[in-house]
């Protein structure tokens, strides 16, 4: 999930989620960032509404099992 | 005001060495109201501290001369001195000393006079009082109290007072003879200073639940994020197959497509519209 | 989701999710598969029981749009 | 049940619900159809909008009664 | 679902869920039904007990009702 | 169900989810394509809006979840 | 939320939530860090659990996204 957060905090900073600023957050987080996986996120993020992806709710099974108990 | 403070006695001149020992000493020098602690609980709180923080009780002259000969930034805490003042030397963040400090709030009876922090109330039921006075006493401080089976019972939960009023003298003493402690005691950060800055309570006073959500709100998005983009992540990967699956089936199912994994469920979908015509027709 | 969706085709086919298959049916279905994306999603199933996954679709609620009415 | 199906069937069809068609299925289906039952269907359904009844059906999970386990 | 329909109907009434007579009520019902979904119907459903089915279906809207009361 | 992802698939890929295309990811992912749950696919999902299809999935877990709420 | 995602960030990276940490990835992301924010923040995750904290929205995802809606 490290990715996902920097890339959320790019996104919350008004910053570009391209693979060089993705880059610098982790590896401020001391974390030795794959090339690859960046590529991946930057490109699954591509054309996606964050802010729309963020608030649509993914998860549906556990919620429903947790609901009534 | 080197002149003047050489002139000070040589055990207040030590005093206030003392304390500016203390401030170069510790990265936080604060100010924390004493009202109302008694020396036992002082103690305590003395002794919940160690190693963390330490107290200082000393004159409020005293400490104001050592601020000044400091001088800096530093001197502005004066403003936050008040009559029961100490100081409190740490070298956590003022943040943290603020919670160290809340969880030594520990509750106690209250005294005549004293201003109830909250509703006080009393519930119904037995008491381990014997008849006797006592039910007089309870029913002065106005608490419905009767003798029941030998025993004196609280005929009904009472709020006896409201938070912000004073609790008068008769009650102080009915409600320790009941072992009930209203009164929040502690010690209270009136100010911090640290890394050149003064915190106030307000600052220092965060919400936890608040707090909780919102790193719940924060997972929430990335696990969100992560599926709806579909890029997968150890935590996430189940979630997604369990989307892409859920699509897949769906499809199949409002088309319908025909598939063993399927008809299942669109057997059941033909039998509930079945079902719901059949209700809305009133046939049988 | 295209990605997941070759997986699952290659799963439920009893094929190998592995890198060239993915993008194999990825080409085959006219995307321009991106590398990383893939290597992404083959390394994050491993280790995943995607017939699990699977089958918590099935018991997931298939539309409950009408439930708040 | 058997002549609500036939008359869902129709409906899909965009058939017209009437008496003669619902008996026509009834038949290919092998049911000696009842002249009285039909008639009772045909006029209840009257004033009925099937999409609607169905769509409230189409909403109602299957899979929430599995929620509580 | 004019091929689900058409096959809970045949079963309904007692019939084999075969090719033919799934076709022989879809063409009573005016449609011109397409072979290939005949088969995949037909062949979805071997080995399927369509009682059970139902009977889950049928147990399903007793717990929707419940959820939002 | 992988003739379902394959449409699924060419969908998302915006190609049309004809027969030649759904035998062409089938082929692709190493599946011996049967032509007449190709052709049952393909007729099944005519008319179908599959966008739409697959957000009712979508729409599922948030009534569920909201409920409690 | 800025804070709280570089927090989470550190915290999936098995790193230490220290205000150096954060500072560092806030930086990173073009933000200028608040002094006293982090320092709150890092005083409020001590004694929090945090991976606790996370189960409990994994557990009803649904609902907190679905408030706003």
């Amino acid at each position: 999930m490290e990715y996902i957060y920097a890339a959320l905090l790019l996104h919350k900073a008004g910053k570009d989620v391209s693979e060089e600023n993705v880059k610098a957050v982790l590896t401020a987080a001391g974390i030795a960032a794959d090339e690859s996986r960046i590529k991946a996120l930057v490109a699954s993020l591509e054309g996606v509404d964050i802010e729309d992806a963020i608030s649509k709710a993914a998860a549906a099974p556990v919620a429903v099992a947790a609901a009534p108990a | 005001m080197s002149l003047y403070t050489h002139h000070l006695p040589e055990w207040k001149r030590e005093e206030v060495e003392d304390v500016k020992k203390h401030i170069g000493q510790f990265t936080l020098v604060g100010l924390v109201d004493m009202h109302g602690i008694p020396a036992t609980q002082l103690q305590q709180i003395r002794r919940n501290l160690r190693g963390i923080a330490t107290i200082k009780m000393t004159r409020n002259t005293l400490v104001l001369h050592a601020l000044a000969e400091i001088g800096g930034d530093l001197e502005a805490i004066k403003d936050y001195i008040s009559g029961n003042s100490a100081m409190i030397f740490t070298n956590e963040n003022p943040f943290k000393l603020y919670k160290l400090l809340a969880k030594t709030q520990t509750k106690m009876a209250a005294k005549a006079g004293q201003i109830a922090p909250e509703d006080i109330v009393v519930p119904k039921g037995p008491t381990s009082f014997k008849p006797g006075p006592i039910v007089g006493e309870l029913q002065q401080a106005g608490i419905p109290a009767a003798i029941e089976a030998g025993k004196v019972k609280i005929k009904e939960t009472k709020t006896v007072v409201k938070a912000g009023g004073v609790i008068n003298a008769k009650l102080a003493t009915v409600l320790a003879k009941l072992d009930i402690k209203p009164v929040d005691v502690g010690l209270m950060l009136q100010a911090a200073f640290y890394q050149g800055s003064i915190f106030e309570p307000s600052t220092l006073n965060i919400d936890e639940s608040v707090f909780m959500g919102q790193i719940a709100q924060a997972a929430t998005e990335a696990f969100n994020l992560s599926v709806n983009a579909a890029f997968p992540t150890a935590d996430t990967i189940g979630a997604i197959v369990t989307k892409a699956a859920r699509e897949a089936r769906s499809l199949g199912i409002e088309a319908p497509v025909y598939e063993q994994d399927l008809i299942d469920a669109i057997i059941g979908k033909a039998y509930r519209e079945m079902a719901a015509v059949k209700g809305a027709i009133g046939e049988n």
